[in-house]
């Protein structure tokens, strides 16, 4: 199978979407713009028209409620914006009218919106430009949350949520744009709600998300030649979140590590690791998690290779909870700065 | 002549039904059956009745926490809004909307909400999608003067106006946020509708105390949306003649004067109607409406809350 | 020491912080209003002015942004909202402004807001008038989250946070308003992030906040005629939590039951037990949360009563969780009707 | 008359110094130590300096992503703001905020931030803590054309209005949001300036490329503002010569013509104050200038990072 880029990925599935229902519009600030929002909305204006292809004013309020609108009548709203952050400015439409339209109306309407939120990291994106808010939007009954790794997840992912009756909030972390893989030419959907075990393994159960899995899967490849067997487990969506799975795995390897790209505390991986606590009493060793510390994130260069753990934290946490020494690790030589996805990227944003 | 007559008895009859519907809910309030924030619109029946008789069926109507009347005057069924606010799985919204959350889709009636301007861009929305399956009708949205407050009315209209959007804006401007006078809110002596004009808008003013002058405004208006002169916008003054929220009248608080109060009374829009059509039907139509209320009131009593399983069943 | 109610208090704490600091200014939509928020400001404007007391338009996120510019040259103001989910209309003032503007300045501006959301509940106040946010809150780095759960409480935290130089949301559950207790006429100020135990006990640690705790006060002392002895904490701060005490607590009792006024998933009591997980293995039985079920707030009375869970259903949780039977019980006699906090209440907001 | 002469020199100054110090982030940037997203005034300066310098240094700017003019022209230490894009713990914000989170209060500058439109509203709660403690400065924000679409400053300037608060804002348009001319988010031929003052302020227009004109009139403005003529608005046309974030030209992406752009480069606000000063002083001003922001770009290079204790520490 050929691959493509994550971004590709996702501007086929629009491509898709587009061209198999009428139905399909997409929107936000720099839709239709020469960089095409990380060049995934690239070639939509041209092939489907300034109607269902366009650019808004900065007004990311309003703007979900009239994607809301829209949905109303049957349209499938695919809106964009370029950073999770500036959402924050619409949480009154997603929140208090998307995710309970549906049940407030008592089943007769539904929202098929799906919102496109790119999350910043890295190059000094800073406090107001790389959070990570997927915890925020899984506490909500009635949001879909996704959150795909790799690029075949994501063009099967988005199609699935703009098919979706739901509203979704779909969550792309910008370092997985340039992340390539295999991608089928034809459409196809995963499923939201369920779990991808990545890799099998015996004894520890990792669950990981977004970028996170990336970071992983570097992670479990090394904890492998040191003789710990660990399996994988990608999220892909945070809500519903798959926790069958992960205490099916947790059964089996009876440890837990829960990642998460967010800070530590209320997030996914307190989740996680509650719900696998209240399930599983017997533990080898007691679960654990391995998020971001309870602060704001940094903007300086100094400062956000601590903030971020990777795969080198992961591999520690794992061998501490083995009982293992972490201080001989030496092998995940960087490649480039911590601060940015490849050594083509130079910045600014 | 006959037809404008005939129009005219119409909306006398709306108004008089709308009226007596939210005073059977005020009087039967305090039985305790009614379990909701209930905000009713006893006073300004004329927008409602007058907006909605100019518009088409296949118009769609959104509005606010303050919908009884809208819902009626556009056709929403009296039997399921009135289960609605009792809870009930008979309800428009099957009982988990209440009062503040009325639907009638075959009315076009697309739904109200309690969050102060919300809907607003929804309706934009509405208009967007109109356009984009180039329909011939047009979206509607209701709101009161506090909403224009919020950025996300500025932000809605500027976009319908980007867009040329089928959309018409009417703001019910009654004088009041629960208790809060204008003065507290926005800026003295500025006009709303010349206000939101400056947005790159048509806009308008009316009594929104005379259906009449309502009626033919909207009618006007709404011919030049669906001629593509893009969204309107309306302000029309009225008055709340009870409590924000709730049966009782609460001029005791002292939010607002006693005169002022009573000149608006005199205004009462019903009564400026009755004079004109001088009908003599008042009284066959007050019984039979009288008949169709305590029917709905009934009927609501007598029906079945939803149960927890329907209600999980929606959601998942 | 004379009682007063939980919404005198508030009043009390009002008129206190604004004797004691002429910095201290209050406002939102209906604070001097003939009501007073549920008559928790009532008396302020007429003693202080209408330039340190007043009314606002309907514009929550400019509001929020006036009060934080405002705090930058050391006003501090006490902003109200009659319900939180109006509040959401400010998210990107309060969460990317707010909770950030000390870190992403360095430490050299501080932004001492206080956020006074009340929390509806019951007579059909339905999806958007009866959320309960303070997990999303709590998710977010630079923001504390205080929820008191009696007058005490109430007076001495909201002068604490009054005179915090930090952000602080602080809930008040609308059914607490009415309740009351001893609250000395003085000054006193009750500490941020330091949870309270209202009961010691021996068999099970149950924690719990805001309204819940009186729900739990109740069911702990049938619980205790049953042969079971509850350590009852009430939380009070959600951020920043006091995770220690619990942990110590846990560490006696070796049962937790977290309890929680919000949807269960990704909650305040999802972090809860999985904190506690991390660092106790050996627990009795299973860790156990009580929270609502991950649905939107119900309307309609027919469906209040199985969504809100109370005194009865912990009890019938913690008998579970000790393997003994529930069936019998029968001995919460509701008093009123289950969706009003007394019966003195008639709607109809 | 020497006086103004002299006047006309300090704002050439200002404008050339910031031109340079931005070139010189432009000509550095690739050398990858300035680590952040870092948006260029260049062609842009005769706002920021024309705007600050008719302001007392006791007045309180705010300002957006594109901030590095206002902060210099306000008075902010040029050393302070280099280091903070190198990341370095010396920078105005301990590095902890990047190019879009300068302050230095000393300057009156009191913060920059990253949000498009967020700030206004901060702006304003400046001129209510300012005019509850009778002080006699004003609060003043810079934003741009495409802040004026979120609802936050319409609801911002409602507010000012309605307290009749000490603030000016300024509206630097440069036709652009990113990629997106204002055609694609504001009604056609709807003028910012006019649209705002139906808000109820007073509002201005002026040339954001003559520093002269933009001079007198924020002085002019400000005068008013002192006196309790309340708030008041201005809009200042621009243009921004450089890609939306990043240090290169952009020209090529298409999205706005190079005849444009050529328009806009004849009317340089430097070029053009140069002119009217006559000055022979260029050369020693620049070579000046260009060791003064060489030194910062040393002493930013040779910083340290904060550390992450440091980090810590401030946030518990
Ligand atoms: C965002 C938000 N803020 C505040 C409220 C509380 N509230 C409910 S109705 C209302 C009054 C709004 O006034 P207006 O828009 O004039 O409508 P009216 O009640 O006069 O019909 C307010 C403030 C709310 N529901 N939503
Ligand atoms: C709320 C929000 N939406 C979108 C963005 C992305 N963004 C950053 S700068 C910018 C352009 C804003 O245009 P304008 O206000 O005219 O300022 P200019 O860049 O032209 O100086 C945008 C959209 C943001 N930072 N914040
Ligand atoms: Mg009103
Ligand atoms: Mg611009």
């Amino acid at each position: 199978m050929r691959e493509i880029s994550f971004a590709r990925a996702i501007n086929e599935a629009m491509f898709s979407a587009m061209k198999t229902s009428k139905e399909v519009i997409t929107f936000g600030l720099g839709v239709p713009d020469p960089k095409g929002v990380f060049s995934t909305t690239t070639g939509l204006q041209e092939k489907f028209g300034s109607e269902r292809v366009f650019d808004t004013p900065t007004s990311e309020n309003a703007m979900t409620g009239i994607g809301i609108g829209a949905s109303l009548l049957g349209t499938r709203p695919v809106m964009v914006h370029q950073r999770v952050d500036f959402f924050l400015l619409a949480m009154d439409q997603i929140i208090n009218n998307a995710s309970k339209w549906k049940i407030m109306f008592g089943g007769t309407s539904s929202v098929p919106i799906t919102i496109r939120l790119i999350v910043g990291h890295g190059w000094g994106q800073g406090p107001t430009h790389s959070q990570n808010l997927h915890s925020i939007f899984s506490h909500i009954p009635g949001l879909k949350v996704v959150m795909p790794s790799n690029p075949y997840d994501a063009k099967g992912l988005l199609l699935e949520s703009i098919f979706d009756d739901d509203p979704t909030i779909f969550l792309e972390h910008r370092w997985l744009h340039g992340q390539v893989g295999k991608v089928p030419v034809e459409e196809y959907r995963v499923p939201v709600g369920e779990a991808k075990v990545i890799k099998k393994g015996s004894d520890i159960t990792i669950t990981s998300l977004s970028y996170m899995t990336v970071e992983s899967m570097h992670a479990v490849k090394e904890l492998e030649k040191l003789g710990i067997s660990c399996e994988l487990i990608d999220i892909r969506t945070t809500s519903p979140l798959d926790i069958k799975r992960i205490i099916r795995s947790v059964n089996k390897t009876k440890r837990l590590l829960a990642i998460d790209s967010s800070v530590k505390s209320f997030s996914v991986s307190s989740e996680i690791v509650a719900s696998v606590s209240m399930e599983i009493s017997k533990l080898k060793s007691p679960p654990n998690r391995l998020a971001l510390d309870d602060l704001s994130s940094p903007t300086s260069f100094g400062l956000t290779d601590k903030y971020y753990p990777g795969a080198l934290e992961i591999t520690k946490t794992v061998l501490k909870m083995f009982g293992k020494k972490t201080k001989s690790l030496n092998n995940f030589k960087k490649i480039h700065p911590h601060d940015v996805p490849g050594d083509w990227f130079k910045g600014p944003f | 002549m006959n037809k404008s007559r005939n129009n005219s008895l119409e909306l006398f009859k709306s108004m008089l039904r709308i009226r007596m519907v939210e005073e059977s809910i005020a009087e039967k309030y305090s039985e305790g059956k009614m379990r909701c924030p209930t905000h009713l619109s006893i006073g300004q029946e004329a927008i409602a009745t007058g907006v909605c008789s100019a518009l088409e069926k296949k118009d769609l109507v959104l509005s606010t926490h303050r919908a009884h009347a809208h819902y009626l005057a556009k056709g929403g069924s009296l039997k399921s809004m009135i289960a609605e606010i009792y809870g009930k799985v008979t309800g428009c919204s099957l009982g988990m909307g209440g009062s503040m959350h009325l639907i009638d889709k075959r009315a076009g009636f697309m739904g109200s909400t309690a969050i102060v301007g919300n809907t607003i861009p929804v309706a934009v929305g509405l208009a967007l999608s109109i356009k984009l399956k180039r329909r011939k009708n047009i979206s509607c949205v209701f709101f009161g003067d506090g909403a224009v407050e919020e950025g996300v009315f500025y932000e809605a209209v500027n976009f319908a106006v980007v867009k040329k959007l089928p959309i018409l804006f009417v703001c019910e401007n009654n004088l009041y946020s629960v208790y809060s006078g204008l003065e507290v809110r926005q800026p003295e002596n500025r006009k709303i509708y010349k206000m939101v004009r400056a947005l790159g808008i048509d806009t308008h003013k009316g009594d929104g105390n005379d259906v009449e002058e309502v009626f033919s405004l909207t009618k006007l208006i709404r011919e030049k949306i669906v001629n593509n002169a893009g969204p309107q916008f309306i302000e029309l003054d009225t008055y709340r003649w009870r409590e924000h929220c709730g049966p009782n009248y609460d001029n005791d608080l002292g939010y607002r004067t006693e005169e002022e109060f009573m000149s608006w009374k005199k205004r009462d829009p019903i009564e400026t109607q009755r004079k004109r059509i001088k009908s003599n039907e008042y009284f066959n139509l007050a019984e039979s409406f009288a008949h169709e209320i305590e029917e709905a009131h009934k009927f609501a009593d007598k029906s079945k809350y939803p149960s927890y399983k329907q209600f999980r069943s929606i959601q998942s």
